[in-house]
């Protein structure tokens, strides 16, 4: 009974929705529901963001390897949740300077945008960047000519390579304009516009059906591991 | 737009010139009813008799709309121009009208126009639309004839909106072709599926690293429950729990999703019950890092180069963490399997991890990993939805190239612009 | 430190390199067989820093995809309407950056009606802040706030913002970024949904960006939104099956920004500009060494493979 | 090992020493500057309506005079001062014309937060080399800091317009959003029960009511992603593949045109086939698979090529704060010019 329930209201839900895209009346529900996730989400919130303190309370009452860094991490989070939920140092709106609470949460001079633009933003940024070393390494070590696959793979990488900078241009601005195809900025683009659409056009047909019967069988109740069932029961 | 500023330039040049130009009959017998086709009640058909000098004095038509009626309430006229369609034209479709206005939205947009305590003394919350519209005949030289104006309407919405007929076909063929099959197999008729590479990896994954003694590390990716990514995600994750739960090997779940978290517990817990060993799943390595891409990553890297994990799986969706995870998975020498349906983030799975499903594939992984025939089925469903593609796009190639050679040889033929139009009806609405 | 400098600098490290390869075959082969991952990653330091250091930069020549973007919004008229989705944040504003930047610019010669709004991540206003202030506010400082241009800020609920904003814009947006009621913005006053466009700018960075906006705008309304973009790199491929009916035309990450820049500075740009619009070209010249870097690691990884295999063989 | 310790304190040291140099001589490094600007708001409302504020910079406070102080008392003025950041060049302009001015001013704490930054992108990079101390407090930090920054946007951009401003729009209103222009709407108690539902779990008893909202919202996201994904990426792709193999320019058949379609549809099909669940891959379907998972595998190589572009251009950001923000070793877009 405790699974029936669910599998009923996964099922009608998403029933509901699929007609809804038929019936004028209706096609607002998407939004409606898109809103009503956000919201869920929201409280949701209060589920991770306990977990959170919960294991970090633990390392450090247990003493556990390396508790200092939590410290860190709670002491970072509280802070940034108390400076951001209590907009400390916000000014009002200028249409309601009388209202102290009306300013933006994130205004240009306060402690939670402080915290974003000195803490946040240089360490995500960076952490993207990292990327740029990862791609050097892969490259290193994938590319190599095993087989066809990987033949092709690293040739398109490399034309692509080549033809999105001044130095394929120059590698080739020898050839006549009779010949300007070759040119290995017009392959790039040529590889771009032919192989890579069609290629990509096939994944994103094949995700989409893959999504659509994903979904269908959520709805039919087929799978349902979601929901602790491990796999369907007769 | 351009067409606009091209009537407005003539209406305005003819007012420079002084001698007086000869006026254009007006459009006659102008009606106006909803759209005759299903629709969502945004659309009202327009149809008129011609200006008596339709061919030698009109240039075109100015078809302008204005609001007639709030509810009961009367709106002084102010008509605003829709389209301007070329002399010759006797109809045309008004779209994106409005069937009702919220009070609120009368407030903000038109309160200089009607008087607002009336209409809330109703107390109503919306209000029907009514519109009149009206058609001037531009000259040639710029004079305008007399307007012909339509009583007020409404649009209507029906219950079905016509312009997705086509696609409700097509969704029922998929959808009818995957619960076929899956009723086809749960009646016992053993379907053939071709294997996917990467998918014995999985157990074998999990087994070496109980040997090792090391943990597996899975993330379902990072976009919440309302991405069906994630869902196929955890759908994996319950065959991945329930191999590591029979093997007695450490799996850890971190999470970038409250929700994702409280759904994985759930999962796990039922894979550990289903495999037998209930009492050894332990909800503390289920566990929420934060909301932010980054600093989820930061966290998990850091977590791969001290723990070790042997085993690594992506399911889900992914972004640019990808390669971070994979890389640094590499680096510390774990059997990766990957899975997402993020065309921009396979090359670098492919790059890097042992194995990685492609889009599709990925989809199918947890149909295959359950091994029950029945979601097998929904595998072939999905063959029969590519076998619509390819017939799709092979009847319309070969239409539209025959019309192009037939053109090409004898300009205007009528059985290749035949063609060309049966293309155009595939193209604009039955794939629209 | 100059160019001329960086360029030395450059041309040692490569020429010591090769020497050392011509000379300790053997040595630098079993060194580079199994070569610790961390000295790849010094590279790709040095191969980024320098460029930087030195303002290296390359002539840049535009093709056809930045073209068709340019043209796009040429063809607009002064007081024609644009929607400025700015779906990126600071994560990605070192690729994006320079190309909303570019855009704000052009848009602004234009004298065109700029709507900017983000879907893509509560801290996207902050990147419509940057184009506001450092574009708008220092170049065009005639230009007023909620009369050529207004920040409608970011609305939570991705692609969903999008299919409500298509048919109804004030369902969603009752209040600008700063609160203003969207009601006392004059440019605001007649704006119903964003089929009253005339064109979408879009420069994303994933979801929700260009691939929502082309699902829930330019396909259901393909005559009324007309749509152009530009994506980081990684998106890149993924959107050209749409060009150009869901989408008209797409830059391609900093080698599009700077053949865009190139474009726009070539027909509205003027010397005591300097650099600032030209961020996409001066990316390039670390582009260009990091490109030929890989390149370069890519060949000499596939020779190390083929004399193990000979080895292997012998 | 100790020989590595040696190595590493040195390069602490010497690039200690560097920085203090360079941060002490000539202009300096790492300094953040602000600019002023007073905000002095008064109510021109008559008494008894609704209260309007006036800026007293702004054009429109010239309709008033506010000398007239019985009229507009002091004590009833609203103000503060605003600090906007500013380029160290207006700095060194004003700083110039008058010397002592007070419009631009050196921020400490933001100069103190450019250093942290600084230090944040060191402690990240650091992890290339191998885990360390700084890595790990810089990834505590931002764990902690993200964490809690989605939790806030959440409150302030989702929960409070959107569920409560929708329930109890005038509290909402008279306290939080004075902007907001809201009419009660109940159906947003729906999403309230369910996050509470969602939130049984913490209880000791009956947590399994916590399924029936990620159960509603599972099959909400299954509906419409079947139908989004079936009507834009499903159809439209078919219909944008119809393209004629055979082109026709001005100047009759166009060869590389044409080659172009072929290619096109042919790699769009084989790669279909490759998809293909029903059959091995053996024979005819093998061989076209095979076929298929070339051109897949171009374009990863596409892919891959294009992302490296973005993927340096994240490197070069970073690094052009490092050197030019931070370390002012570079200044290409003239930040600091008569500084």
């Amino acid at each position: 009974m405790k699974r029936l329930i669910p599998l009923w209201i996964t099922a009608i839900a998403g029933i509901v929705l699929i007609a809804s895209y038929f019936v004028p009346y209706a096609q607002g529900l998407g939004e409606l529901t898109s809103i009503w996730f956000d919201i869920l989400a929201g409280f949701a919130f209060i589920l991770g963001g306990g977990n959170l303190l919960k294991v970090h309370l633990k390392k450090v009452s247990d003493k556990v390897a390396g508790w200092g860094y939590s410290v860190i991490l709670l002491a970072s989070f509280l802070i940034t949740l108390f400076v951001g939920l209590g907009k400390i140092g916000v000014h009002p709106s200028p249409d309601y300077p009388d209202n102290s609470w009306s300013g933006v949460y994130n205004e240009v001079g306060s402690p939670f945008w402080w915290l974003y633009e000195y803490a946040f933003k240089p360490l995500t940024a960076t952490m993207f960047a990292m990327l740029a070393f990862y791609i050097a390494s892969a490259s290193f070590r994938a590319f190599r000519a095993k087989n066809v696959e990987a033949v092709l793979l690293l040739g398109t990488a490399f034309i692509i390579l080549l033809g999105r900078t001044f130095a394929g241009v120059w590698l080739t601005s020898w050839l006549p304009e009779s010949l300007s195809g070759l040119k290995i900025e017009n392959i790039s683009v040529y590889i771009m516009q032919v192989f890579n659409t069609a290629g990509s056009r096939a994944i994103i047909i094949g995700i989409a059906l893959g999504i659509a019967s994903t979904s269908l069988k959520v709805i039919l109740g087929v799978d349902r591991s979601y929901l602790g069932s491990a796999r369907s029961e007769p | 737009m351009k067409l606009h500023l091209f009537a407005l330039s003539v209406v305005f040049t003819s007012l420079g010139d002084a001698p007086a130009t000869a006026t254009p009959a007006p459009a006659s017998n102008l009606i106006a009813q909803d759209h005759r086709k299903w629709d969502d009640g945004t659309r009202i058909d327009l149809a008129w008799d011609l200006s008596a000098d339709d061919e030698t004095l009109v240039a075109a038509y100015r078809i302008s709309k204005a609001l007639a009626r709030f509810g009961d309430f009367q709106v002084p006229l102010k008509f605003e121009l829709v389209e301007i369609v070329k002399a010759g034209t006797g109809e045309y479709t008004v779209a994106d009208l409005a069937r009702k206005i919220r009070l609120e939205n009368i407030k903000t947009k038109y309160a200089d126009i009607v008087d607002i305590e009336s209409l809330e003394a109703t107390n109503q919350k919306t209000f029907p639309v009514a519109y009149v519209f009206q058609i001037v005949a531009v000259g040639r030289d710029g004079a305008t004839s007399a307007a012909a104006t339509t009583p007020p309407i409404t649009p209507t919405m029906e219950w079905f909106d016509g312009g997705r007929f086509w696609f409700l076909i097509i969704v029922v063929i998929f959808c009818g072709a995957v619960i076929f099959f899956i009723q086809l197999a749960r009646g016992g008729r053993p379907l053939k599926v071709r294997k996917i590479a990467g998918l014995e990896a999985i157990d074998e994954a999990v087994g070496r690293a109980t040997e090792m003694g090391r943990s597996c590390l899975y993330i379902p990716g990072i976009l919440d429950m309302n991405d069906i990514q994630t869902i196929a995600g955890i759908n994996i994750l319950a065959r991945v729990a329930k191999t590591a739960a029979s093997y007695g090997a450490k799996l850890e779940v971190p999470t970038s999703r409250s929700l994702v978290m409280a759904t994985a517990r759930e999962t796990v817990q039922g894979a550990f019950l289903a495999a037998g060993h209930p009492d050894a799943y332990r909800k503390d390595l289920i566990y929420y890092v934060t909301d932010e891409q980054f600093g989820y990553v930061a966290y998990v890297q850091g977590m791969m180069v001290r723990e070790k994990p042997a085993a690594c799986f992506y399911m889900g969706a992914f972004f640019a963490e990808s390669l971070i995870l994979a890389e640094t998975g590499n680096s510390i020498g774990a059997i990766q399997v990957a899975g997402t349906a993020m065309p921009a983030q396979l090359p670098f799975f492919v790059a890097a991890c042992d194995y990685t499903l492609i889009g599709e594939e990925f989809f199918a992984a947890s149909a295959y990993l359950s091994g029950s025939a029945e979601e097998l089925g929904s595998l072939k469903g999905q063959d029969v939805g590519k076998i619509i593609v390819g017939l799709g796009i092979i009847i319309g190639v070969i239409m539209l190239s025959a019309a192009s050679v037939i053109l090409d040889g004898s300009p205007g033929s009528p059985f290749g612009t035949a063609l060309l139009n049966a293309v155009e009806y595939l193209k604009q609405v039955i794939l629209t | 430190m100059n160019a001329a400098w960086a360029w030395t600098i450059l041309v040692v490290v490569v020429g010591a390199s090769l020497v050392v390869l011509v000379t300790r075959r053997e040595q630098t082969y079993r060194a580079l067989k199994d070569l610790d991952r961390r000295w790849i990653f010094l590279l790709m330091l040095l191969a980024v820093a320098i460029p930087i250091l030195g303002e290296l930069t390359f002539p840049e020549k535009p093709t056809g995809l930045a073209k068709a973007v340019f043209d796009e919004i040429e063809k607009l008229e002064p007081g024609d309407k644009v929607l400025m989705a700015w779906d990126y944040d600071p994560a990605s504003e070192g690729e994006l950056g320079p190309m909303a930047t570019a855009f704000t610019y052009h848009c602004c010669k234009k004298g065109l009606k700029m709507y900017y709004m983000t879907i893509f991540s509560p801290v996207g206003p902050q990147m419509i802040d940057d184009s506001i202030n450092n574009v708008l506010k220092t170049e065009f400082p005639h230009y007023e706030y909620g009369v050529d241009y207004v920040n409608l800020g970011y609305k939570p609920g991705y692609e969903g913002v999008v299919k409500v904003i298509v048919s109804d814009l004030k369902e969603l947006y009752t209040t600008d970024h700063y609160g203003t009621s969207t009601r006392d913005i004059p440019m605001m006053k007649d704006i119903r949904n964003i089929q009253q466009m005339d064109l979408i700018v879009n420069v994303s960075a994933g979801y929700a960006g260009t691939k929502e906006w082309v699902l829930f705008a330019t396909t259901p309304y393909p005559e009324n939104i007309k749509m152009v973009a530009g994506t980081t790199g990684v998106m890149a491929p993924g959107m050209y099956p749409y060009i150009p009916d869901q989408l008209l035309s797409l830059l391609a990450a900093i080698k599009g920004a700077a053949e865009y820049e190139e474009l726009v500075m070539s027909a509205y740009g003027n010397d005591d500009l300097g650099l600032k619009y030209r961020k996409g070209m001066l990316r390039m010249g670390p582009q260009l060494i990091a490109h030929v870097l890989i390149i370069i690691l890519i060949i000499i990884a596939n020779i190390i493979y083929f004399a193990e295999k000979r080895r292997g063989a012998a | 090992m100790q020989g590595r310790t040696l190595v590493w304190t040195l390069i602490f040291v010497i690039a200690g020493v560097w920085l203090l140099l360079r941060a002490t001589t000539g202009s300096g490094m790492g300094k953040a500057y602000v600019k002023r600007t007073d905000q002095q708001f008064v109510n021109v409302a008559e008494a008894g309506e609704a209260a309007e504020w006036i800026e007293v910079h702004t054009p429109a406070a010239r309709a008033y005079d506010f000398q007239d102080l019985p009229r507009y008392p002091l004590e009833e003025r609203v103000g503060w001062t605003e600090y906007d950041p500013a380029p160290p060049k207006d700095w060194a302009a004003a700083e110039k014309a008058n010397p002592g001015q007070q419009t631009y001013v050196f921020s400490l704490w933001r100069s103190i937060g450019l250093w942290l930054a600084a230090m944040f992108t060191f402690g990240i990079f650091s992890f290339l080399y191998r885990d360390n101390p700084f890595y790990k407090i810089s990834e505590a930090v931002v764990v902690g800091v993200s964490a809690a920054y989605w939790m806030v946007v959440a409150f302030h951009t989702t929960l409070l317009p959107n569920l409560f401003g929708k329930i109890l729009p005038t509290w909402i209103q008279s306290w939080a959003m004075p902007g907001l222009k809201e009419e009660r709407n109940l159906w947003y108690l729906v999403p309230l029960v369910l996050g509470v539902m969602l939130l049984w779990r913490l209880m000791p008893k009956g947590g399994w009511i916590s399924r029936w909202p990620l159960a509603f919202f599972i099959g909400v996201f299954c509906g419409l992603r079947l139908m989004a994904y079936m009507h834009g990426d499903f159809l439209m792709q078919i219909r944008s593949a119809i393209v004629p193999l055979g082109v026709f320019g001005p100047d009759g058949f166009d060869f590389w045109e044409s080659l172009r379609s072929v290619f096109l549809i042919g790699g769009l099909l084989v790669c279909l086939v490759y998809f293909f669940f029903s059959f091995e891959h053996k024979g005819f379907v093998g061989k076209t698979a095979k076929v298929g998972i070339w051109v897949l595998m171009i374009t990863f190589g596409a892919g891959f090529g294009y992302t490296v572009m973005g993927r340096i251009a994240l490197l070069a950001i970073r690094l052009e704060f490092i050197f030019d923000d931070w370390l002012w070793l570079i200044d290409p877009t003239g930040q600091r010019i008569g500084l």
